[in-house]
């Protein structure tokens, strides 16, 4: 019984999960197929040619690096602004209470509608940001309508959207941390520098990685802003995974091509998300084993 | 720290109006958007002076929406509380499915935990395009075809595994002496849980909770997929305004504040527990 | 019949064998005392015990029942952590209280069971606070009311004072006797500290490298200690130890100079051994025999420590009542002989004592 | 009702009396307009009902899927006369534009039996007709036992009839004679020119004839109105991008996107005229089109020209109706007018689309489901549609002659009747009928993106890309 109680917890949430990605398995047996809705003709089983025509696909390795950029990018942005805002905000005062629950406004707007409200702001003739920018005298910013600044401003969008939850996790990570080493730092005069980075920066790590591990997650998948923005463009200047693969899927019926390109997408993930675990488990076998 | 230096309060206190202008700035901008008519919100150059209008938030409470182009059926109402239907019931059985799997990952060492852990996690990163495709035939076999049972389900692959793994980190984080303590003093395992562990990682949980619900509730494609109109969340109901005839941004902006309403009062009620679980330093020790 | 039985207990975390085959028994009442220093596992046997983690080997009995299956809730066992593990959101009432509930009493048994303890701790004052405003001693004294409240017939304290200041420490040592003696419950003790473990125990098991090395009263511990370990670890200033090699009839070489020692080690001529003498056991004269130079005169309370060095260099300390009227000065010149019961031999191989023989 | 007045309206529903002589046999028998227009409701549905059985199948629940649009307000708005008429049930799930075609795919792919009649367009058909999942309505419109005697099929503008029809062969011509009728037309938007007439007054300015004009008159209005941009044009990263303006003012230079021979596929978009084309089109969107072009999809187009933002658009023109209407600052402000490219063509070639109604092959009720469809796309509702609703602009020939529409139109629309009429013979689809339709007008928006941003000259990108689309041609087994 007492072995068996892990389990027993563990296994309603597994089965739940399990059950829905059955499907999962259709859609890895969908990438070996030659199989394109309107084509009907052409389907048929072809292993892993799908994954092989990538390799000579600049396309595809255009999308790769694209969702790599993307995903670090904003990532790391968010982590900086996200910690930075933490710290500002960690002593539990009323008003840092309510600022940090304002601030998690932004999260509460829908990805999707999110981005049509910054398109109105970024349009160049009614958009408010549109005409901040052009008092301070950049008249010809494009915004995301140009190759040179789509990223800039789609990681804005995804900063501005997304900033909050790895600002709140590292908030309730920060309050949570013990108070004696501060308390004892404090006392014995050590520089704040050195406090932070010896002593908050590790014990926060368990919960830094946690929320850069879902950050990650969603952000090399995303598809919401880009999509809503720019669709993938201009040209081919932010056609990440997901939308790729969508307009395979939902516009050109490519479902062996869209499945194996999630497959793919699937793969980098499991591999990032790996990474993550491990060092996750690693941080927390440092700080448990040693009792 | 009682020695800060006034010149750091002013830099703190600048850098916090920065955060807060860009991360409100926004919202702001949309709330005005939401009493405003699309004439005066698209008018070059832009400007915070107009006369408001309620009339998008009538539109959207009471259904139907008067425009020269006709009378519009708006079923947003309906989407709302879809939306609030489908993340409630999602977050609250994620919690009552992940609470009890994240604290056996928390406190067991039990083979194959880890992976099983990570499966779970796993499952955060399945394409949720491809799957939902092959699982609308799963769904008409089972019956779950256009149900809400269906799509609770399917959201548990938003809100289980990020509950699983945030409430995990809490619970690790909790002396299990505490428990131990508590067991010895003649209590069950089941009772300690119950009594001990749940209401330590309140703070975690309440955290937790609040971001599925909030993943949940901006989700669309789900629901979009598996169900017909009238289980459709807000955020494929706000999508309505974008129609042929035009962008309806004032009834856009008071969607997104009336969709945003519910959830900024459960992040408001949470943060009572949110704070309550600062005062646990004991806990951590 | 003992009430508390360790069969040949081990346990092991992955490879690492923290607790290697250790037996015990322990008698109604009785409180033993499990010594040794940090990490050798004494909280880890409490928690077998107290059946928070199962032995990898062995049996554990209370009452001669096994308690193999018992889950702890069911074993009758009060215990007081080093961290003192008070349930954060229960003010301290409910703290205490929370055995007595578990035990399904009436609201006015608890009331009552929780008055008691806390009046018998002290903290009849603070009940309704929450643990984090209390002191690090009311925190202390809520832990050790929670393990006592329900009179369990067994407690396991786990190093309850490691974590207050000295002077709570200094008073609590001389309370606990009195409190655990009224409780009658059997009491296993886990310190670090050799005098709590003197203070309080009826017997002393000290614990080191996952075995017991002694398990004896504290005198016996302290007369007879099995070991040069054990030797080192009770007494203070702790014992003078030199390395060195048995003489002709009983003697040792003690930096250059023949010392006489107890006539009993007389049959261990050749070996390499650790001569121990207690500080105590140093005693002082001026007559003629070995010499030291008073080198340092440090007086502490009711003793006084006299660091003392031989001509051949040889560094020893010796303790004096502060009440004796002979303390030498410093840099004076004394005659130094041992005592025969602060005494021992050590085997310098093994670190055992050198059992007495007859001459 | 008199027998006299009965026969009068049941011969104008039968296409026997002009609307102008209708109204004037009425006036003489003293019938006020208003009275008319009831006695015309009540004789549709008895017109419709003559020598048909429409009740054949009563009880029956019908489900639609429609996208939120003007034409399905109208459907709704008239639902009522058909579930009285044939005593069927329908119920219908709306979807936002925004997703209603994935909802369409996501519903078709997974055989979804849940809709038995849903909205699409013509381009979306040559997936979902190969796909199987809708069904050929030659077999219902031809067939006198399914279809009413009023119907009148002949009735729609035939280049709609045949861009909605097509034999299913890449690369086969639309309305061939071996073409399958994968829907049927609803409502339809062709692409012209409509403009700011304000804004052309204050800048001295005419609408533009041809290419060479428009980019002059769009790069003049920039430079003078100090404010609002030339021409509005779509530009996101779509398909969406290729259809409207662009392909009707390249059409309209004879170029094609592919050429056909022995069944096999060429790209034909780097020929010299096309280059020459695409080269005055850039110029065109770097010189006077919106700043943050490559974002514009319908809706921004749209509501520069209704708030003000840009002087004139080139896209469909019931964009530039519904922006003259509504809550939009220059309502009654807009103009229209008609636009043929090429100097040397005699009319314009714009292309089309056309928003219609298919039969899902996975309803179990298909016969009842075409009952349906033959009543939103009949006469009766379309006439209903085009003179009390937006369901411009109407598909059939019979409508467009109708004076109450003409009337409306012209009075609150003016130009709006020029430009359609001028433009209707030549209009239909250009696009070669093909598989990889949207995979490549994807690709051909992405290198207009590249060619306005400068990252790629006209030349060399059309080269490319006909070098691409080639190869992904013959990867399908196309080229």
């Amino acid at each position: 019984m007492r072995r068996a109680l892990p389990y027993l917890l563990s296994l309603p949430a597994l089965l739940v999960c399990i059950g829905i990605l059955i499907p999962f398995f259709t859609a890895v047996y969908y990438s070996l197929l030659r199989f394109r809705l309107n084509l009907p003709a052409m389907k048929g089983f072809i292993w892993f040619d799908n994954y092989i025509n990538f390799l000579s696909d600049a396309a595809f390795w255009n999308t790769v690096k694209i969702s790599l950029v993307y995903a670090g990018l904003t990532v790391g942005v968010e982590l900086l602004l996200g910690l930075g805002i933490a710290l500002l905000l960690q002593k539990p005062t009323r008003f840092n209470n309510i600022a940090s629950i304002l601030l998690l406004l932004p999260l509460m707007t829908a990805p999707a509608l999110a981005a049509l409200m910054w398109k109105l702001m970024t349009n160049p003739n009614f958009g408010i940001l549109s005409y901040f920018v052009s008092l301070l005298g950049f008249h010809d910013f494009k915004w995301a309508s140009d190759p040179s600044t789509a990223l800039f401003t789609v990681t804005l969008v995804d900063v501005w959207v997304y900033t909050p939850f790895i600002m709140i996790l590292l908030l309730a990570g920060l309050r949570s941390l013990p108070k004696a080493p501060f308390e004892a730092a404090a006392l014995d005069g050590v520089p704040r520098s050195f406090v932070f980075f010896r002593i908050t920066l590790p014990m926060l790590l368990p919960y830094i990685i946690t929320a850069s591990l879902f950050r990650l997650l969603d952000s090399i998948q995303q598809f919401d802003i880009v999509y809503s923005m720019t669709q993938g463009g201009p040209g081919d200047r932010l056609m990440v995974f997901q939308v790729q693969s969508y307009l395979e899927f939902f516009q050109y019926t490519n479902v062996g091509r869209s499945a194996a390109l999630l497959i793919v997408l699937w793969a980098i993930t499991y591999l990032l998300s790996n990474i993550f675990i491990k060092q996750w488990l690693k941080l927390r076998e440092r700080a448990h084993g040693g009792a | 720290m009682d020695h800060t230096s006034t010149l750091e309060q002013v830099i703190r206190g600048v850098l916090i109006t920065c955060v807060l202008v860009f991360f409100l700035f926004p919202i702001f901008w949309i709330v005005l958007m939401s009493f405003q008519t699309n004439e005066t919100i698209l008018r070059i150059p832009p400007s915070i002076v107009f006369e408001p209008t309620l009339s998008n938030y009538s539109a959207l409470i009471t259904g139907r929406l008067e425009s020269a182009a006709g009378n519009l059926d708006i079923a947003f109402m309906k989407n709302l509380w879809n939306s609030f239907f489908l993340s409630a019931s999602s977050v609250l059985i994620a919690l009552v499915l992940g609470i009890p799997a994240a604290y056996a990952f928390a406190r067991f060492r039990f083979r194959l935990g880890e992976d099983i852990a990570f499966t779970l996690l796993s499952f955060r990163f399945a394409p949720p395009l491809l799957v939902l495709l092959p699982l609308s035939l799963y769904f008409k076999q089972l019956g779950l075809t256009n149900t809400y049972i269906g799509l609770i389900w399917v959201y548990q692959l938003i809100c289980l595994p990020l509950i699983l793994w945030i409430v995990r980190g809490y619970f690790e984080d909790i002396s299990p002496d505490i428990e131990h303590a508590y067991r010895i003093s003649g209590n069950s395992w089941l009772k300690t849980f119950w009594k001990i562990a749940v209401p330590l990682a309140k703070p975690g949980i309440a955290a937790a909770g609040l971001l599925a619900f909030i993943f949940a509730w901006n989700n669309f494609v789900f629901a979009l997929i598996l169900a017909s109109a009238d289980k459709q969340p807000v955020t494929v109901g706000a999508l309505a305004f974008v129609t042929a005839s035009g962008i309806q941004y004032g009834q856009i902006a008071a969607a997104i504040v009336l969709s945003i309403a519910p959830t900024l009062a459960l992040a408001l009620y949470a943060q009572r527990y949110l704070v309550e679980g600062l005062s646990l330093g004991a806990v951590k020790g | 019949m003992p009430h508390l039985e360790l069969a040949s207990i081990s346990k092991s975390f992955k490879s690492n064998k923290v607790l290697d085959d250790i037996s015990l028994a322990a008698d109604a009442g009785e409180i033993v005392v499990i010594f040794g220093p940090s990490g050798t596992g004494k909280t880890v046997l409490l928690r077998l015990i107290a059946g928070v983690e199962e032995p990898t080997a062995g049996t554990i009995s209370i009452d001669d029942q096994d308690m193999a299956d018992v889950a702890p809730e069911h074993r009758d066992v009060g215990m007081a952590f080093q961290n003192f593990a008070l349930f954060p959101h229960f003010d301290a009432f409910e703290n205490i209280a929370t055995p007595l509930r578990a035990r399904a009493q009436s609201a006015a048994q608890i009331k009552e069971g929780v008055a008691r303890v806390a009046k018998l701790l002290k903290i009849d004052h603070v009940l309704s606070h929450a643990p984090r405003q209390l002191s690090n001693g009311q925190k202390q004294r809520t832990a050790l009311a929670r393990a006592l409240a329900s009179s369990p017939k067994l407690l396991l304290l786990d190093d309850p004072l490691r974590n207050v200041d000295a002077k709570l420490r200094f008073e609590m040592r001389l309370e606990l006797p009195r409190l655990l003696r009224e409780a009658k419950s059997t009491v296993l003790y886990v310190t670090q500290d050799y005098k709590e473990a003197m203070a309080l125990a009826d017997r002393i098991a000290v614990l080191a490298h996952g075995k017991f090395v002694q398990v004896a009263t504290p005198e016996e511990i302290y007369r007879h200690p099995a070991t040069v370990n054990v030797a080192r670890l009770f007494g203070d200033p702790t014992i003078n130890l030199v390395e060195t090699v048995v003489g002709e009839g009983a003697t040792i070489d003690l930096a250059g100079e023949t010392v006489e020692i107890d006539k009993a080690y007389a049959g261990l001529k050749g070996r390499s051994v650790t001569f121990g003498v207690r500080p105590e056991a140093v005693a002082l004269g001026d007559g003629a025999g070995l010499k030291a130079q008073v080198m340092a005169v440090t007086p502490l309370n009711e003793r006084t420590v006299l660091l003392l060095q031989t001509k051949g260099g040889a560094e020893l300390l010796a303790s004096l009542p502060s009440s004796s009227p002979a303390i030498p000065k410093a840099e004076s010149e004394v005659t130094i002989s041992f005592n025969p019961i602060g005494s021992h031999l050590f085997d310098r191989e093994t670190g055992a004592t050198h059992a007495k023989g007859r001459a | 009702m008199y027998e006299k007045e009965k026969g009068l309206f049941d011969a104008f529903v039968a296409g026997k009396l002009s609307r102008r002589e209708l109204l004037a046999a009425s006036a003489k028998l003293g019938i006020s307009a208003a009275a008319g227009g009831m006695l015309l409701t009540q004789a549709q549905t008895r017109a419709m009902a003559a020598e048909f059985d429409w009740m054949a199948y009563k009880g029956t629940k019908l489900k639609l899927l429609l996208n939120k649009h003007p034409y399905a307000d109208a459907m709704i708005a008239n639902l009522q006369t058909f579930k009285d008429m044939t005593g069927m049930d329908v119920t219908y799930d709306v979807f936002p534009e925004d997703v209603y075609f994935d909802k369409v795919t996501a519903a078709l792919s997974s055989g979804s039996s849940e809709y038995d009649a849903f909205m699409t367009g013509a381009y979306m058909t040559w997936t979902y007709g190969p796909a199987g999942w809708i069904a050929d309505l030659n077999e219902y419109i031809k067939d006198p036992a399914k279809t009413n005697p009023t119907y009148n099929w002949d009735d729609v503008l035939p280049g709609l009839r045949a861009s909605t029809a097509w034999n299913g062969v890449p690369g086969g011509e639309l309305g061939s004679a071996d073409a399958k009728q994968w829907c049927i037309p609803w409502g339809y938007e062709l692409n012209n020119l409509s403009y700011n007439v304000k804004m052309f007054e204050k800048a001295g300015v005419q609408p533009p004839k041809n290419l060479d004009e428009l980019v002059a008159t769009a790069a003049k209005l920039t430079k003078d109105l100090g404010g609002p941009y030339g021409v509005g044009v779509r530009g996101s990263r779509s398909w969406a991008t290729i259809h409207p303006g662009f392909l009707s003012g390249y059409s309209n230079f004879g170029q094609k996107d592919f050429s056909v021979a022995d069944g096999k596929l060429t790209a034909a978009m780097n020929t010299a005229e096309s280059k020459a084309f695409h080269k005055q089109w850039v110029q065109m969107i770097q010189e006077s089109g919106p700043k943050n072009w490559s974002t514009y999809t319908w809706y921004q187009v749209g509501t520069d020209l209704g708030a003000g933002a840009s002087a004139m658009i080139f896209d469909a023109d019931i964009l530039g109706y519904f922006m003259n209407g509504g809550d939009n600052k220059e309502k009654g402000n807009i103009g229209y007018a008609p636009f043929a490219a090429n100097p040397k063509a005699t009319a314009p070639t714009p292309n089309v689309w056309i928003w219609s109604l298919a039969l899902s092959n996975f309803s179990g009720q298909k016969d009842a489901a075409w009952y349906f469809m033959q009543w939103a796309s009949s006469v009766e509702h379309d006439l209903f549609g085009a003179r009390k609703m937006d369901f411009v602009n109407p598909v059939r020939a019979s409508v467009w002659k109708d004076e109450e529409f003409r009337g409306r139109i012209d009075k609150s629309y003016p130009g709006y009747l020029n430009q359609h009429d001028t433009s209707a013979p030549g209009a239909k689809i250009y696009f070669t009928a093909q598989p990889l339709f949207f995979d490549l007008t994807t690709q051909w928006a992405e290198t207009l993106q590249k060619m306005v941003a400068k990252e790629l000259p006209v030349d060399e990108g059309l080269d490319k890309l006909a070098a691409n689309v080639d190869k992904q041609l013959k990867d399908a087994g196309l080229g």
